[in-house]
C-alpha cells in the first residue's frame, strides 16, 4: 500500500505534469526547429505566432459557444482549431510576403533575420494585445478531469490522489499524431523532400526545378499550424495570456537546441528533457520517502536538492551537461 | 556621399533627436537618454567585439551586466554591522568547501583510472560535498539574513564608511566599474572553458542559461545581494542634487547663469555622469578600434570566416575565442556596473533578457555588426527609440483619432492601448531600419 | 498665480509588463478624480487638471526613470505612481527627490519603502505589507489553521509580504512548512506545486498576482488535488480569479487593503458609471492618490510641491469633515473656506508614520464564485 | 559531426545556416517568345556581371547544336562559370539574349528554364550534403512525374560507388564521389540540354574516362552538352565545338580538333 | 620526415583509412594517388590534426605528432591546402595571405595598443610578400577583391598561395590542380620544384593529373580502400596491374567523336 502511495504521489506530481508540459514544449519546439532547419533562422516571433493562432481559436470558440455548438465531452476549442490555424496561416503568410521575403531576396545573413523576427514579435505582440487585451482568457469547456485526484482517492482507497485532465490526454495524443505526420511528410513525400533539399542548398534546389517560394510557403503553413496547435493545447491546459506565450519562448528554444536544432525528433526529446529537469530536480522527495522509509527513518526536512527558485537555472545546467557529453544535441541537428 | 560624411550625418541625426527631445521634453530627459545611451553603446561595443569580429553568439549579455551591478553593490555599500560576525565565517567556509569539493572531484577524475570505481568515487565526493556545503551554508545564510531583514539582511559591501557616512565615499564607484568588468570576465572565463569548444549554437544556449543562473542567484541569494528586496542607495561618484541645492555657492552660480537651482543641480549631476561615461566609452572605443584594425583583428575575422582554415594556418582558435569572449563580457560587466551606479540601486528583478540581451543585440545589428562605430550609433539610436516610442505612439494615436468623436470606443481603445503599442512601434521601426539598410546603418566594410 | 490655469498630474504606472492588466483601471481611477475636480471648477480658482500618462514597464528602472524625467519636463505638479515597488524606489530616488516632486503611490506596498529616504516627498494610499502580515496571521489563527505552506511571487512585494505573513504567523504559534518563490509569467508551475505539496500544510497561502503566477499555482495545485483551500492576500483578490479558476476556489479566503462602508460603495457606483470596475485592485487607492494631490494643492493654495507637500498629511487625517468619493467639489469648497477636512475617500485613507496608509483590511471569502466580504479588520 | 569538409568555422550557424537564406530570384520572371532559327541553345553576345558589380562578360557567345558537345576552356577567372550561369538565368544579362530551341528565354527564371528541359551542374556546392545519395538523385528527378527508377539504375551502373553509398549522406563522400553524385543528379532530370561546369574536377582517371564516355553516349542520344573543362585536352578531343574565353570575351572558336591543333591555344590555355 | 604507422580512421564503422603505413622522405616530392574515396584526403586530415585517428601513429622528424592540433603542427612547419577551398570569404585576397605567418607581433593584443610602430613595419613587409605571391599566381589584380567573390580556380590558387607565405618544412597539397588552368598549373609545378630545390621544402601532392604527377613526383604512392596499394616511381606505378584496374583505367571507349 505504501509503495503504491509512493508511486501514485510521484506520478501525480512529477510524471504526469512532466509529460504534459514536455509535449507542449515539444510541439512548440517543432515549429522553431522547422523554421530554423528550412528558413534558417531562429524565429523569435514563434511564441507570439502561437499566441496569435490561439487568439483566433479563442474568438472562434466563443463564437461557436454563442451559437450553442459543442463537442460533447471534448473542449469546443478543438472544433475551432481549424479556424485558428487558418487565421494564423494567413497572418504568417502576409508577414512573410511583406517582411521576410525582402531579406530572402537580399540573401541577408541569418542574424539579420533573427533581429527582424524580433521586430515581427513586437508587432504581433501589439496586434494581439490590441485585439484581445493583455488579460487572462479561459476558454476551456467540458469536463476538466478524466479522473480527479479526489475521485481517485475514493475509488482506490489510497492516501494519495492522481488527477488526470482531459487536456493532458488530448495534448499527449495530439503531440504523437502531429509528430508522426510531420515525419511522414518530411521524409516520404515529394513536397517534404523538396523542403529538405531547399534547406540544404537553395541554389541547387532551384536547379532541380524546386520552386523556392512554394517551399517557403509550405514551411510557413506547417509552422503556423504547429504553432496554433501548440498554443491552443497549452491554453486549454493552463490558460491564455499573451505575455506567458512570450515567456514560453525560452524553454522552447532550449528544447529545440538540446534535442539538436533542426531535427524534429530532437525537438520532441528536447521538450521532455527540459520539462522533466524542471520538475524533478527541484522536487521535494519527502512525500515519496515518507511512504517508503520505515517510520524511524522518516525524513524531517524536505529532501529537496535545490529550491524551486533554481528550477529554470537547473534545467539549463542539465542542458549544458547534455551538450558537453553530446555536443550535437541529442539528435544530430541540422538534418531536417 | 563618402562613408565618413554619411556616418557623420547619421551621428548628427541621432544627436539632433536627443537635442530635440531636450527642447520638447526637458533637458533632464535628454541628458538621461544621453547617459543611458552611452552605457548602451558600451554594451553594444562588447557584443560587437564578440559577434561582429569573432562570430561568438553570446546571448547572455544580461548575466554579465548583472554581475557588473553586483560589483557596484559589493564595493559601494558599507558592510552590514554584525552580519559578518553572524554568519560570514560560515559562508566563507561553505564556499571554500564547495570549491574544495569541485577540486577534489576533478583531481579524482584526472588521477584515477577510468571505470566504475572512478565514477563511484566521484559521485561520492560530489554528493557528500554538496550536502556538507548546503549543511554549512544554509544555517549561516539564515543567520545573516536575520540581521535587520527590513533594511539590510545581507553582508553588505566594502565601502569603508558607516551607514551614515558611506555616501561620502562615492569615489569607490569608479573602482567598482573595472571590478564589475573583472566579475564578468571571471564568469566568462568559466563559461568559455566549458562551452567555447562546442558548436556555436550551444554557446548561445549556454550563455543564455548562465545568464538565467546569474539572475536566479542574485534574486535568491539574499545574504549576498539582498535578493528581490533590492539594494537601494548605492553611492555615486558625483555630488547629490540635494547637497548642491543646499550649497550656497552652487545656487549662486546657477542663478548667475539664469538657472533655477533644482534644475541646475539635476542637470549638473547628469552632466558629470555624462563626462565620466564618455571617458569610459572613449577609452573602450579607442582600444577596440586599434585592436580590430590590426593583425589581431584580422586573425579574428579569419577565425570567424573559417575556423578550420584558420587553425590550419596556425591560429590557436580556442585561446583567441576565449580571449575575445572574456574581453567582450568584461565590457558588458563594466557597463552593468556603470548602470547600477547611475540607477543608484540594484534590483535583480528588473533584469530581463528582452531588455538586457535582445535589445543590445538589436543595437548591434541595427548599427551594423562588425563595425564599432555602428555599434555605438546603434546603442544611442535604439535606446532613444526604446524610451521615445511611447510618446511617439501616443502622438500618432492622437493624430490618427483626432477626427473621431471624443468618446468613440475605437478612439478610446486606441489611446488606452497606446502604451502597449510601444513595443509594436519599436518593432515597426526595427523592421523599417533593416529594410532600408539590411546590413545595418554603418555596415562592416 | 493667475486664474484658471491647467494643472498637470503625472500618472506613472506599469502599463506594460507584469501588471499591465491592473494599470489601465488604476489610471482610470485616478483620472476619474481629476475629471471630477476639473468639472467642479473649484480647484484654485477654476483650474483644470489633466492627467499625463507614462509607462514604467513595472520592472524596467531605466524606462521608469526616463518616463519620470519626461513627466517632470512636461511640467507636472505631482506624480501619481509608481505601481510596482521596485520602480517606485528608482523613480523616487532618481526623479522625485532630486527634483523635489511629491509622489503618491496607490499600490507600492513593499515594506522597504517605509524606510527609504524621501525628504518628505513620498506618500502611499496603500498600507505596507508588514501590516498585512499581522492581519493575515490573525485571520488564519481565527480559522483554526495550524500550519501553512506559502509561495510568493519573486519580487520585493511578494518577498516582503511573505516574510511578514510567515513571521507573524510563527509569532502566533503557527507552523510554516515551506516558503517557496515562484516567478511570474512562467509557462508551468508543476515543480513548485510538487515541492509545496510535499511539504504539506493545512492551507496554501499564495502571495502573488491574481492574473500572473498566483493563478497558475492555484490551478496546478487544484489539478493535482494538493489543496482545496487557499489563502489569498492582496494581489490575489479580484473578480478575475474565481472566473479563471472556477467553483473549486469556493471557500478560499483572504484579505486586501480596503475599508468598509460608504467610501468604497459610492466609488463602486461612480466607477461603474464611468465604465470601469471600482473593485479591482488598487483602483480606489488610485482615485484617492489623485484626490489627495488636488486637495493638498487647494489647502496650500499652491501647486508648488514644496509647498503643498506638507499639507498632504493634514487633509488625509482627522480632524475635519469626512470626505467621500464624489464629494471632491464639496471638499474644495470647504478648504477654500478654510475649514479642515479629513479625506476618507474610496479606501478610507488614513496616513500614518512616514506617510503611508494605516491599513484597514477587508476580509473576503470566495462564495459561489464571487468575492464576498466577510468582515473588516 | 566530424565532417572535414564541413564549414565548421562559420559561426553564423548559431542562428541559422551559414549559407544565408534566399535564392537567386531575378526580379522579373518574364515570358519566352518564339525566335526561330539559330542553334539549339545559344547565349548570344551576352554582357553582364554579378549584382551591381562590373561587367564580367563582354559580348560573349556560346552555342551548342543538338547531339553536339561544346566545350569552353580558358584561364581561371575568365568568366566561364559566369557564362554558364548567364545562360541558365542565374544572373542578369544586361545585353544579349539566350535562346533555346527556337525560343527566346532571356527573361525566364532559372526554374522556368529547368521546366523547359535545361539541366545544370554548377562548379561548386553542387550536391545536397545533408541528404542521402539516393535522395540527391531523387531531387534530380524532381520535375519528372514518370517513373524514374530506370534512370536511377542506369546511373548506379555508371557510378557503382554511388550504389554502394546510396544511403549515406552525400556530405560524407570524398571529393570525387561528390562530383559523381552531382553529375548523376543532373542526368536524372533527363534534360533536353545538359550544362556541366567542370564535371571532372577531382575525379580519378578511370572515372574521368567513364564520365567522358557517358557524356558522349548522352550526346549521341541527341542531347546537346555544354561544358566547361580544365582537363581541356581530353575534353576538346571529344568536342564538336570549342570556345576559348578570355576576360569574358570569345578569344578563339573552332572545332575541338582545330583548337587542339592551334599552337597559340595549346601554349596559352592547354598547358603546352 | 613523416612516418605513418598502421593508421586507421573509421567513420561510424566505415574504414576510410584502414591500416596505412608510409614514409615520406625529407626533401622529396611525394605523389599520392588513388581512386576517389581511397582515403587520401582523410589521411591528410589525420596527419594534419584535423581528425583524430582511430589508431596508429604519425611521427614527424622523429617526434610523435599524432593527434596534435593543426595550429601546433603549423608552427612545427607542417602546412596543408584543402581539396575544397577554405578561403576567408569576407577578407580580401591580400588579407587572406597576410594573416598566414605565425608569431606576428600584431597578433598580441597589447601590441595593438602600444606597439604600433613595430606592427606597421611588419605589416609593410607582409604586404609586399603577399603581393609578390599574388603576382606569382597571376592574380595580382584580385588583391583587394573579397575572397568569397573570386572564381573556383582562383580560390584554389589562393589556397596554394597561403603555403607560400611562410617557410614551411613540409607542405601537403590536396588536389591544387583540380580546376586550375593547365598552363597555370605548369607554372605552379615549376614553383613547387623551385621551392623544393632552393628552399628544401618537402611536398606531398594529391593529384589525379598523371602528367603533373609525372613531372614532379618521385616516389608516387597509390592508395586504395584505405591502404597503400603500391609505391614507386610513376612508370613503375603505371605498370602495376592493380593500379590500372583500380585507378588508371584503359582510356576512353568512345574515342571517336559524336557529331555528324
Ligand atoms: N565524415 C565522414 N563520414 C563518413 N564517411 C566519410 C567521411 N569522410 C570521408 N568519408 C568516406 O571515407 C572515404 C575516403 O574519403 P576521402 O575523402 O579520404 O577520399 P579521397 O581519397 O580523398 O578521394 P578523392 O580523390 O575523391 O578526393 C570515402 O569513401 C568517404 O565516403
Ligand atoms: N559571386 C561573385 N561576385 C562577384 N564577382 C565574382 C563572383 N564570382 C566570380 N566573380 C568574378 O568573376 C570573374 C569570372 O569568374 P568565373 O567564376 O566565371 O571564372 P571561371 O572562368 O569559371 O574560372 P575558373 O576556371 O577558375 O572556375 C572572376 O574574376 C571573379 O573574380
Ligand atoms: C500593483 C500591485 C500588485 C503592486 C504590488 N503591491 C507591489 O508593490 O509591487
Ligand atoms: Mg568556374
Ligand atoms: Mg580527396
Amino acid at each position: 500500500m505504501d509503495f503504491l502511495n509512493a508511486i501514485v504521489a510521484l506520478a501525480n506530481y512529477v510524471l504526469i505534469p512532466g509529460i504534459t508540459y514536455g509535449s507542449q514544449l515539444a510541439i512548440g519546439a517543432l515549429g522553431v526547429t522547422l523554421v530554423y532547419g528550412i528558413l534558417r533562422f531562429s524565429n523569435f516571433a514563434h511564441g507570439d505566432t502561437m499566441a496569435f493562432g490561439t487568439m483566433i481559436t479563442i474568438l472562434a470558440t466563443w463564437w461557436l459557444q454563442s451559437m450553442g455548438v459543442s463537442l460533447g465531452p471534448l473542449p469546443t476549442a478543438l472544433l475551432a482549431l481549424p479556424i485558428g490555424i487558418l487565421g494564423c496561416i494567413v497572418l504568417v503568410l502576409v508577414i512573410d510576403r511583406s517582411v521576410y521575403r525582402f531579406y530572402r531576396e537580399q540573401k541577408a545573413k541569418p542574424v539579420i533575420l533573427v533581429i527582424v523576427s524580433m521586430g515581427v514579435m513586437f508587432v504581433m505582440n501589439g496586434i494581439i494585445r490590441f485585439i484581445i487585451g493583455p488579460d487572462d482568457q479561459s476558454f476551456s469547456d467540458g469536463p476538466r478531469f478524466i479522473i480527479s485526484a479526489r475521485d481517485f482517492k475514493t475509488m482506490t482507497g489510497l492516501d494519495e490522489g492522481l488527477g488526470i485532465r482531459t487536456t493532458q490526454v488530448i495534448t499527449v495524443v495530439t503531440a504523437i499524431i502531429v509528430v508522426a505526420l510531420l515525419f511522414w511528410f518530411l521524409n516520404k513525400t515529394r513536397s517534404g523532400k523538396s523542403m529538405r533539399a531547399y534547406s540544404d542548398n537553395e541554389d541547387l534546389a532551384l536547379l532541380s526545378g524546386i520552386n523556392p517560394e512554394r517551399v517557403v510557403m509550405l514551411t510557413w503553413i506547417i509552422v503556423a499550424a504547429l504553432a496554433t496547435i501548440a498554443g491552443t493545447l497549452y491554453g486549454l491546459d493552463k490558460s491564455f495570456k499573451p505575455f506567458t506565450y512570450f515567456q514560453l519562448l525560452l524553454p522552447i528554444f532550449a528544447s529545440a537546441v538540446v534535442g539538436g536544432i533542426g531535427s524534429p525528433l530532437g525537438a520532441i526529446a528536447g521538450g521532455f528533457v527540459i520539462a522533466f529537469s524542471e520538475v524533478t530536480i527541484t522536487y521535494a522527495w519527502k512525500k515519496v520517502l515518507v511512504y517508503l522509509m520505515p517510520d524511524s527513518l522518516e525524513p524531517s526536512g524536505l529532501v529537496q536538492l535545490m529550491s524551486t527558485d533554481y528550477k529554470f537555472a537547473v534545467s539549463f545546467v542539465i542542458l549544458l551537461i547534455v551538450l558537453l557529453f553530446k555536443p550535437t544535441g541529442l539528435f544530430k541537428g541540422q538534418s531536417i | 556621399m563618402s562613408d565618413t560624411v554619411k556616418n557623420s550625418l547619421l551621428f548628427a541625426l541621432v544627436f539632433t533627436l536627443i537635442i530635440l527631445s531636450g527642447f520638447f521634453q526637458g533637458w533632464n530627459n535628454a541628458m538621461f537618454i544621453l547617459n543611458m545611451g552611452i552605457i548602451s553603446a558600451i554594451m553594444a561595443l562588447g557584443v560587437n567585439l564578440q559577434w561582429g569580429f569573432a562570430g561568438l553568439f553570446n546571448v547572455g549579455v544580461m548575466g554579465f551586466v548583472a554581475l557588473g551591478g553586483l560589483a557596484a553593490v559589493l564595493l559601494g555599500m558599507p558592510a552590514t554591522p554584525g552580519a559578518f560576525a553572524a554568519g560570514g565565517a560560515g559562508v566563507v567556509l561553505a564556499l571554500l568547501l564547495g570549491i574544495g569539493t569541485l577540486v577534489a572531484a576533478s583531481f579524482t577524475y584526472k588521477r584515477m583510472p577510468s571505470g566504475r570505481n572512478r565514477n563511484l568515487a566521484m559521485m561520492a565526493i560530489l554528493v557528500f560535498g554538496f550536502f556538507a556545503f548546503r549543511g554549512i551554508l544554509d544555517p549561516n545564510v539564515a543567520l545573516i539574513e536575520a540581521v535587520n531583514p527590513a533594511a539590510t539582511g545581507y553582508l553588505g559591501g566594502l565601502n569603508p564608511g558607516t551607514d551614515e557616512t558611506y555616501r561620502d565615499n562615492g569615489w569607490i564607484m569608479l573602482l567598482a566599474w573595472p571590478v564589475g568588468g573583472l566579475f564578468a570576465a571571471g564568469a566568462a572565463w568559466l563559461i568559455g572553458k566549458a562551452a567555447l569548444g562546442l558548436r556555436s549554437d550551444y554557446l548561445a544556449i549556454a550563455t543564455l542559461g548562465i545568464a538565467e543562473i546569474v539572475i536566479a542567484m542574485m534574486k535568491n541569494e539574499d545574504w549576498l545581494t539582498r535578493g528581490v528586496k533590492n539594494v537601494i542607495g548605492v553611492p555615486r561618484p558625483v555630488p547629490y542634487e540635494l547637497d548642491l541645492q543646499n550649497s550656497a555657492a552652487f545656487v549662486e552660480r546657477a542663478a548667475s547663469l539664469g538657472f533655477d537651482p533644482v534644475e541646475a543641480s539635476t542637470l549638473w549631476v547628469k552632466l558629470l555622469y555624462a563626462l565620466l561615461f564618455a571617458v569610459v566609452l572613449g577609452i573602450i572605443f579607442w582600444l577596440s578600434q586599434r585592436a580590430l584594425n590590426s593583425p589581431w583583428g584580422r586573425m579574428l575575422r579569419a577565425i570567424r570566416d573559417n575556423e578550420v582554415a584558420a587553425e590550419a594556418m596556425g591560429k590557436d582558435i580556442t585561446a583567441r575565442r576565449l580571449q575575445v569572449f572574456i574581453i567582450g563580457s568584461a565590457i558588458c560587466g563594466i557597463a552593468g556596473a556603470m548602470m547600477t551606479t547611475l540607477d543608484g540601486q540594484l534590483t535583480p528583478g528588473t533584469y530581463q533578457p528582452l531588455r538586457f540581451t535582445f535589445l543590445v543585440w538589436v543595437m548591434v545589428i541595427v548599427g551594423g555588426s562588425g563595425s564599432n562605430l555602428g555599434a555605438i550609433l546603434g546603442g544611442f539610436l535604439v535606446w532613444f527609440l526604446w524610451v521615445q516610442v511611447e510618446p511617439i505612439g501616443l502622438f500618432v494615436m492622437n493624430i490618427l483619432t483626432s477626427g473621431m468623436a471624443e468618446d468613440n470606443w475605437l478612439r478610446l481603445h486606441l489611446i488606452e492601448s497606446a502604451a502597449q503599442m510601444r513595443l509594436m512601434t519599436m518593432g515597426v521601426i526595427m523592421i523599417l531600419v533593416l529594410r532600408f539598410s539590411p546590413r545595418g546603418l554603418i555596415p562592416e566594410k | 498665480d493667475s486664474n484658471s490655469k491647467e494643472i498637470k498630474l503625472g500618472v506613472l504606472l506599469g502599463f506594460t509588463g507584469p501588471i499591465e492588466s491592473l494599470a489601465g483601471p488604476m489610471a482610470s481611477g485616478a483620472e476619474l478624480a481629476m475629471a471630477e475636480v476639473s468639472a467642479s471648477g473649484k480647484l484654485l480658482d477654476g483650474s483644470t487638471v489633466t492627467p499625463v500618462r507614462a509607462d514604467t514597464g513595472c520592472i524596467d528602472n531605466g524606462l521608469a526613470t526616463s518616463s519620470g524625467e519626461r513627466l517632470i519636463a512636461d511640467g507636472i505638479s505631482g506624480l501619481i505612481g509608481a505601481a510596482c515597488s521596485g520602480v517606485t524606489g528608482a523613480v523616487l530616488q532618481n526623479v522625485a527627490v532630486p527634483n523635489g516632486m511629491v509622489m503618491i503611490s496607490p499600490s507600492a506596498t513593499s515594506p522597504g519603502l517605509t524606510t527609504m529616504e524621501d525628504n518628505g516627498l513620498f506618500f502611499r494610499t496603500s498600507p505596507s505589507d508588514a501590516r498585512e502580515g499581522e492581519v493575515m496571521a490573525e485571520v488564519l489563527m481565527e480559522r483554526g489553521v495550524k500550519s501553512i505552506a506559502m509561495t510568493y511571487t519573486n519580487n520585493d512585494f511578494g518577498k516582503g509580504l511573505s516574510d511578514a505573513i510567515s513571521s507573524s504567523f510563527k509569532a502566533l504559534g503557527g507552523e510554516v512548512t515551506i516558503v517557496a518563490a515562484h516567478e511570474d509569467g512562467k509557462a508551468d508551475y508543476s515543480a513548485e506545486v510538487g515541492a509545496l505539496a510535499s511539504a504539506g500544510g493545512d492551507i496554501l497561502v499564495v502571495a502573488g498576482y491574481l492574473d500572473q503566477g498566483g493563478a497558475g499555482i492555484i490551478k496546478a495545485a487544484l489539478d493535482a488535488g494538493a489543496w482545496d483551500v487557499f489563502g489569498l492576500p492582496n494581489g490575489m483578490v479580484g473578480p478575475s480569479l474565481p472566473v479563471a479558476i472556477g467553483p473549486d476556489l469556493n471557500g478560499s479566503y483572504g484579505q486586501l487593503p480596503g475599508a468598509q462602508g460608504k467610501g468604497i460603495e459610492d466609488f463602486g457606483v461612480m466607477a461603474k458609471e464611468a465604465g470601469f470596475d471600482g473593485g479591482a485592485s488598487y483602483v480606489a487607492e488610485s482615485y484617492d492618490a489623485a484626490a489627495l494631490f488636488m486637495l493638498a494643492m487647494q489647502a496650500a493654495g499652491s501647486t508648488d510641491p514644496s509647498v503643498y507637500g506638507a499639507k498632504v498629511m493634514d487633509i488625509a487625517n482627522a480632524p475635519g469633515e469626512k470626505i467621500y468619493p464624489g464629494e471632491l467639489a464639496k471638499a474644495l469648497e470647504l478648504l477654500a473656506a478654510g475649514t479642515d477636512i479629513d479625506y476618507v475617500g474610496a479606501s478610507a485613507v488614513e496616513l500614518i508614520g512616514p506617510g503611508e496608509s494605516a491599513g484597514s483590511y477587508r476580509l473576503i471569502e470566495i462564495i459561489d464564485g464571487e468575492v464576498a466580504t466577510v468582515g473588516y479588520k | 559531426m566530424t565532417d572535414a569538409y564541413g564549414d565548421r568555422g562559420n559561426n553564423d550557424k548559431s542562428v541559422g545556416n551559414a549559407k544565408g537564406l534566399g535564392s537567386i530570384m531575378p526580379k522579373s520572371s518574364g515570358k519566352s517568345h518564339a525566335s526561330p532559327g539559330g542553334p539549339f541553345l545559344i547565349g548570344d553576345t551576352m554582357t553582364g556581371g554579378y549584382g551591381k558589380g562590373p561587367d564580367i562578360l563582354h559580348g560573349c557567345t556560346i552555342a551548342v547544336e543538338k547531339g553536339e558537345i561544346a566545350v569552353i576552356v580558358g584561364p581561371n577567372g575568365a568568366g566561364k562559370s559566369t557564362a554558364m550561369k548567364a545562360v541558365f538565368g542565374m544572373l542578369d544579362v544586361r545585353s544579349g539574349s539566350v535562346k533555346l530551341d527556337g525560343e527566346d528565354i532571356t527573361g525566364l527564371s532559372p526554374q522556368a528554364r529547368v521546366a523547359k528541359g535545361m539541366g545544370f551542374v554548377p562548379q561548386t556546392s553542387n550536391i545536397f550534403t545533408t541528404m542521402t545519395v539516393e535522395e540527391n538523385l531523387e531531387m534530380g528527378a524532381f520535375i519528372r512525374r514518370d517513373d524514374f527508377r530506370d534512370t536511377m539504375a542506369q546511373i548506379y551502373d555508371l557510378f557503382p560507388i554511388l550504389k554502394e553509398k546510396r544511403h549515406q549522406h552525400a556530405g560524407e563522400l570524398s571529393g570525387g564521389q561528390r562530383q559523381q553524385v552531382a553529375v548523376g543528379r543532373a542526368l536524372m532530370t533527363q534534360p533536353k540540354v545538359l550544362m556541366l561546369d567542370e564535371p571532372t574536377a577531382g575525379v580519378s582517371p578511370i572515372v574521368m574516362d567513364e564520365l567522358f564516355d557517358r557524356i558522349i553516349e548522352v550526346a549521341r542520344t541527341g542531347i546537346p552538352i555544354l561544358m566547361v573543362e580544365q582537363n581541356a585536352r581530353q575534353a576538346l578531343e571529344i568536342a564538336d565545338k570549342g570556345y576559348v574565353l578570355v576576360q569574358g570575351a570569345n578569344a578563339f572558336t573552332g572545332t575541338g580538333k582545330e583548337l587542339l591543333a592551334d599552337p597559340e591555344v595549346r601554349k596559352s590555355f592547354l598547358g603546352g | 620526415m613523416i612516418v605513418v604507422n598502421d593508421l586507421h580512421k573509421h567513420f561510424s564503422g566505415f574504414h576510410a583509412v584502414d591500416g596505412a603505413s608510409l614514409t615520406i622522405e625529407e626533401g622529396s616530392i611525394t605523389g599520392l594517388i588513388g581512386p576517389n574515396g581511397a582515403g587520401k584526403t582523410t589521411l591528410f586530415n589525420v596527419i594534419a590534426g584535423v581528425l583524430p585517428p582511430t589508431s596508429g601513429t604519425v611521427t614527424m622528424a622523429g617526434e610523435d605528432i599524432t593527434g596534435l592540433p593543426p595550429h601546433t603542427l603549423f608552427h612545427k612547419g607542417l602546412l596543408r591546402t584543402f581539396q575544397i577551398a577554405h578561403e576567408f570569404h569576407s577578407m580580401t585576397c591580400r588579407e587572406n595571405l597576410m594573416m598566414v605567418p605565425g608569431g606576428q607581433s600584431g597578433e598580441k593584443l597589447w601590441n595593438t595598443w602600444f606597439g604600433r610602430k613595430r606592427i606597421a613595419n611588419e605589416e609593410r613587409a607582409l604586404r609586399a610578400k603577399a603581393d609578390e605571391v599574388l603576382e606569382f599566381l597571376t592574380v595580382e589584380h584580385l588583391a583587394d577583391q573579397k575572397a568569397g567573390q573570386i572564381s573556383g580556380g582562383q580560390k584554389k590558387l589562393l589556397e596554394l598561395g597561403r603555403t607560400m607565405m611562410v617557410d614551411a618544412k613540409i607542405v601537403f597539397l590536396d588536389e591544387v590542380g583540380a580546376g586550375v588552368n593547365r598552363t597555370l598549373l605548369n607554372t605552379i609545378g615549376d614553383a613547387i620544384l623551385r621551392l623544393n630545390q632552393e628552399r628544401g621544402y618537402t611536398f606531398v601532392v594529391i593529384e589525379h593529373d598523371m602528367e603533373f604527377i609525372g613531372r614532379l613526383c618521385d616516389p608516387v604512392i597509390c592508395m586504395a580502400e584505405g591502404r597503400v596499394l603500391a609505391t614507386g616511381t610513376l612508370p613503375e606505378i603505371k605498370a602495376n596491374e592493380q593500379v590500372i584496374e583500380a585507378y588508371l583505367g584503359t582510356g576512353l571507349k568512345n574515342k571517336e567523336k559524336v557529331g555528324a
